[in-house]
């Protein structure tokens, strides 16, 4: 997480995970329904203002310009041209026909699809992850469940190191890594299993660790060393995400 | 064979100085203990020797050769490196398809692979534990798993990284035993360890290392009787010289017969 | 003082699946404040007896166990785990998998074990400076619990099992993965904790280092207590060598050189009755050889 | 009475042992993925560690453990794998029960597996490609193939569907010849831990012994 302090930026990091978690839920859904793909576009703009804000300005273009685009022609592509529900042709390309309906929906399905993205990279970069867990659980999610999202976020990158230094002893037993297509299909099972057999007993040793800190035992409610609030700005912004959601419905029932 | 190691530096890529002109050679088959404290560089510098880490300047020279000029696994013939934790390397089910897997990269015959088994394991203490599961053997056993599986391919230089952690008597005498089978058969033994019982039992050579550099080496006498060098990397000698140290016998002992013999004449000469 | 915290009562255990059983009829008990050492070969039981003292046998793991471990007149099999946590903490060798793996920094990992216990929030900050200070690792507190030292890790979960306030610790080797410096800190914080009143219960292979700092001794071999007393008693008993443990250096040294008259003891355990006791030899020697000179 | 229904499951069928496994399951999952790119392979490898675990600790949690696979990929990489996580889901029950059903114990049984979750897999995978993201999350090979596919057979589904199950047939197949030759790795010390008591009283030692 970088740490860009304007003053927009720490009201960000400060809202509770929860409103983040409802508005990033709501702009995509909203857009989704909504049965035109402009209004998408328009709150991915806003987005990108707001990233740039925070100071997350590059990195974002950089996700809509590089996955983006690509997926966008992809869909243009498959729907446009070949959308069974195509009824009104707009151009002819020689060996296809693309059509409105499906052009429409590519479009539509590609601009949820970065909103999602955008909205989502934007909440991880002002979010710490514990902080999310630590709400989430906060409002009724299991413990457990919990424990599970932060542990496979911290596990998995120590298991990451110790590939490193698997590899290393395996190159030291003569197992060639970066030799011919053969020799590298050779390699990965003496990577896979040293990291496989130890990560296990590692598991056995976390188990006990849990269980002698007290892990899921019943009675007492779990309490948490972080603290999670929710302030006036958040239930306003909560109103403000539902009210979006609610009328993005209204062009389908009227 | 030998190792010539002229002017090593390494840096880390975040920046850190490693090893900051390290020249060494090492030739022969006197075992060589590496000691010093984490951080030292002790590690990083083995790590070196069979070419898991290149050099960031300098260059390391093996018979001659570059040691940059192949990649680890083929140096693996001529040089073993045992890690730490055995954990890292073993996956097979069985202790005789762990030494089998080494020799067997090298292209070895059926019947050589198995005459080394037969040696090899009953060398390493495990020749009744053959068909059992790695990860079934207690601490000792699986270190000396791992020990087997490098000596198996029969390499002329071996690194023994931390070999003593975690041992008990037995263990330590299987070690030494070991490290005594490499001297005698012309295999050089280098070892880090933390344990200067150790050290001072086995080794005839030892290098302090410090801050990512070469403190002081020679044999057991020269380095423990060098107080600065001591105190500098912050190595303690082995509890009978430090008795000895602190009754002021004239001669250096390491071990308890050395003591006894010292402390004897002192008593006399008196 | 003397009251009586754990008591083991003829405990036998064999891992589900195992041909062999890993304990085998121990019997023991260890009074509140003591500080007992168990020593023997790898493969011995240690860990299994550790794992049992602290419940996690027969709650975690599966298996066949007879007798029973009685911690401050709590029946391990009868309560969980979690709950004899209070009573009673581990801290075994490998730091790195004594981590929660939920924390972002070791003030979060120290609250781990209280907030599953539900202390409220305002209660954690004053316990979670009190231990660190005790521990020394108070300018840790903000940091990533992941990216410290192996030795910084064994002293958080050190400090992740006293938070908890238990009466016993038992320690399973604790220090093996560390430096000597490591483990010296790990060990001078023990011995604090002692001192204030934990009873501890050691496993180690240090013998110069049990023969310094525990009352007691347990010798153990496949599984069973073959030998047991003061340091004093077991490192002078004839069948020491049996159980593939040898006294202290120290021991040897000065038995050879002690003979009746020169003190009230007749042999050294530690570094400091050794060099002591030596230095009156060599004064005994130098009076008596002078008048001859 | 669903709150405690709920609750029951999770105690019975999470105990901490199972659950200290997903972590390092889901690590299994990546770091195959890892390694094959590393080693320049051209697979994706990505569900080892969920077979393992359906071996070890059962249907359910082999599903929570595909469920948490595709969280930490929405949150590390990328979020578009989020609703892929009912395809991991679903492959993790169908594994998982086939193995309880003990098809796992020979090779004839692996096979079976392998196809009930090429297919599930696919099939699911190919659903929410088409009706969530509309027939492409982006642009690499499979998607291109599907598009040639498209191109030729102006079927959208048929074409994501075949890429899929191609795709699938090959990946799979090779996480399956995986999985089977680890878990025969499993120390017994480990595996007996998760398996049932046996039924031998503690000092008389194991039939047969």
């Amino acid at each position: 997480m970088e740490n860009i302090n304007n003053s927009i930026a720490v009201l960000v990091r400060k809202l509770n995970p929860i409103t983040k978690l409802l508005i990033v839920f709501c702009l995509g859904i909203g857009c989704l329904i909504y049965p035109l793909p402009f209004v998408g576009y328009g709150v991915l703009c806003l987005l990108v203002i707001l990233g740039i804000l925070i100071g997350q300005g590059k990195q974002v273009l950089k996700l809509i310009v590089g996955f983006g685009i690509p997926v966008t022609l992809m869909l243009l592509f498959i729907q446009g041209l070949y959308s069974p529900n195509n009824k009104t042709m707009i151009a002819d390309f020689g060996f296809a026909q693309m059509g409105l309906e499906g052009t429409m929906y590519a479009l539509k399905i590609s601009s949820t699809l970065l909103i999602f993205l955008a909205a989502f990279y934007l909440m991880l970069q002002t979010t710490k992850n514990s902080e999310t867990v630590a709400a989430l659980t906060q409002s009724g999610l299991n413990m457990k469940l919990g424990y599970l999202i932060l542990a496979s976020l911290n596990v998995v990158p120590q298991m990451q190191r110790k590939v490193k230094v698997i590899q290393e002893a395996q190159e030291s037993r003569g197992v060639e890594t970066s030799g011919s297509f053969i020799q590298r299909t050779k390699a990965f099972l003496p990577l896979i299993g040293p990291v496989v057999l130890s990560s296990l007993t590692d598991a056995q040793e976390r188990g006990m660790t849990l269980e002698t800190r007290g892990f899921g035992i019943s009675g007492d409610k779990p309490t948490s060393y972080i603290k999670v609030e929710t302030t006036g700005l958040d239930i306003v912004l909560r109103m403000i995400a539902i009210c979006f959601l609610i009328s993005s419905l209204l062009p389908r029932i009227l | 064979m030998k190792i010539e190691i002229k002017n090593l530096k390494h840096k880390y890529p975040s920046g850190g100085e490693a090893l900051r002109g390290i020249n060494t050679t090492f030739e022969g088959s006197n075992p060589v203990a590496i000691i010093g404290q984490n951080g030292a560089g002790k590690t990083t510098f083995a790590k070196h020797l069979n070419g898991l880490l290149r050099p960031t300047e300098g260059q390391i020279l093996i018979d001659g050769e570059s040691i940059s000029d192949h990649t680890t696994a083929y140096w693996s013939k001529y040089i073993g490196y045992v890690f730490q934790n055995p954990d890292n390397q073993l996956f097979l089910e069985t202790v005789r398809k762990e030494f089998e897997f080494g020799p067997k990269q090298q292209g070895l015959s059926r019947h050589e692979i198995n005459d080394r088994i037969e040696f090899i394991s009953d060398l390493v203490g495990l020749k009744h534990r053959l068909s059992t599961h790695p990860f079934d053997l207690n601490a000792t056993e699986k270190k000396f798993c791992t020990i087997g599986s490098i000596l198996m391919m029969d390499p002329k230089i071996i690194i023994l990284d931390e070999p003593t952690c975690g041992q008990d008597v037995e263990g330590n005498q299987r070690l030494a035993k070991i490290i005594n089978y490499l001297k005698n058969n012309d295999r050089l033994c280098i070892t880090i360890t933390h344990d200067m019982k150790f050290v001072v039992r086995n080794f005839d050579q030892i290098i302090v290392m410090s801050k990512g550099e070469i403190l002081k080496s020679g044999n057991k006498y020269n380095v423990f009787s060098d107080v600065k060098t001591l105190l500098e990397s912050h190595v303690a000698p082995p509890p009978i010289t430090r008795v000895g140290q602190a009754l002021r016998l004239k001669d250096i002992s390491f071990s308890k017969e050395e003591f006894i013999d010292h402390f004897t004449r002192r008593i006399h000469q008196s | 003082m003397t009251s009586t915290l754990i008591q083991v009562n003829h405990f036998s255990y064999r891992y589900n699946q195992e041909t062999e059983v890993a304990l085998k009829n121990v019997h023991f008990e260890v009074a509140s404040g003591e500080f007992v050492a168990i020593i023997g070969a790898n493969g011995s039981g240690k860990s299994t007896l550790c794992n049992a003292l602290v419940g996690l046998i027969p709650n975690y793991f599966v298996g066949f166990s007879e007798g029973s471990i009685i911690v401050d007149e709590k029946d391990t099999a009868a309560v969980s785990v979690g709950e004899l946590s209070q009573t009673i903490g581990l801290v075994f060798q490998n730091p790195f998998n004594q981590l929660s793996y939920t924390a972002d920094t070791v003030a979060e990992e120290l609250a781990f074990g209280l907030g599953n216990r539900g202390v409220p929030r305002e209660q954690m900050f004053s316990k979670i400076k009190e231990i660190a200070e005790l521990i020394q690792i108070d300018e840790l507190l903000d940091k990533n619990p992941l990216e410290l030292s192996g030795g910084q890790v064994q002293r958080v979960a050190l400090a992740s099992a006293i938070i908890l306030e238990p009466k016993i610790l038992v320690l399973d080797e604790c220090t093996t993965q560390l430096d000597p410096i490591g483990s010296r800190q790990i060990m001078n914080i023990i011995k604090k904790l002692n001192e204030n009143g934990i009873t501890i219960v050691m496993v180690d292979h240090d013998m110069e280092r049990v023969a310094k700092l525990a009352d007691k001794v347990y010798v153990i071999q496949h599984g069973t207590i073959v030998l047991g007393g003061t340091p004093e008693e077991v490192f002078c008993s004839p069948h020491l060598a049996e159980f593939s443990v040898n006294p202290p250096d120290y021991y040897e040294i000065t038995k050879k050189f002690i003979k009746p008259g020169y003190s009230e003891r007749d042999f050294a355990l530690t570094e400091s009755q050794a060099i002591s006791l030596l230095q009156e030899v060599i004064l005994y020697e130098d009076r008596n050889q002078k008048p001859q000179a | 009475m669903r709150q405690s229904f709920f609750r029951r499951f999770l105690q019975t069928q999470f105990s901490t042992k199972a659950l200290v496994l997903i972590p390092i399951a889901v690590g299994i999952n990546l770091i195959g993925g890892t390694l094959s790119s590393t080693l320049k392979l051209p697979l994706f490898l990505d569900m080892i560690g969920t077979v393992l675990i359906a071996c070890l600790a059962g249907p359910w949690v082999a599903a929570l453990c595909g469920l948490a696979t595709n969280l930490f990929l929405s949150i590390v990489t990328n979020p578009v794998f989020l609703p892929f996580s009912i395809v991991s889901v679903l492959c993790g029950l169908v594994t998982g029960y086939l193995v309880k059903a003990g098809f796992f114990k020979n090779k004839l049984g692996v096979v079976i597996t392998w196809l009930a979750c090429t297919l599930t897999n696919a099939i699911s995978a190919a659903f929410i490609t088409i009706f969530i993201y509309g027939g492409a999350t982006g642009i690499n090979s499979s998607s291109l193939f599907t598009a040639a596919l498209i191109a030729t057979t102006k079927e959208i589904m048929l074409s994501v569907f075949s890429t899929s199950i191609l795709e699938n047939l090959i990946d799979k197949g090779i996480v399956f010849l995986i999985a089977y030759w680890l878990v025969k790795k499993i120390p017994r010390r480990f595996s007996s831990q998760y398996a049932p008591l046996d039924k031998d009283y503690l000092l008389k030692g194991r039939k047969g012994s």
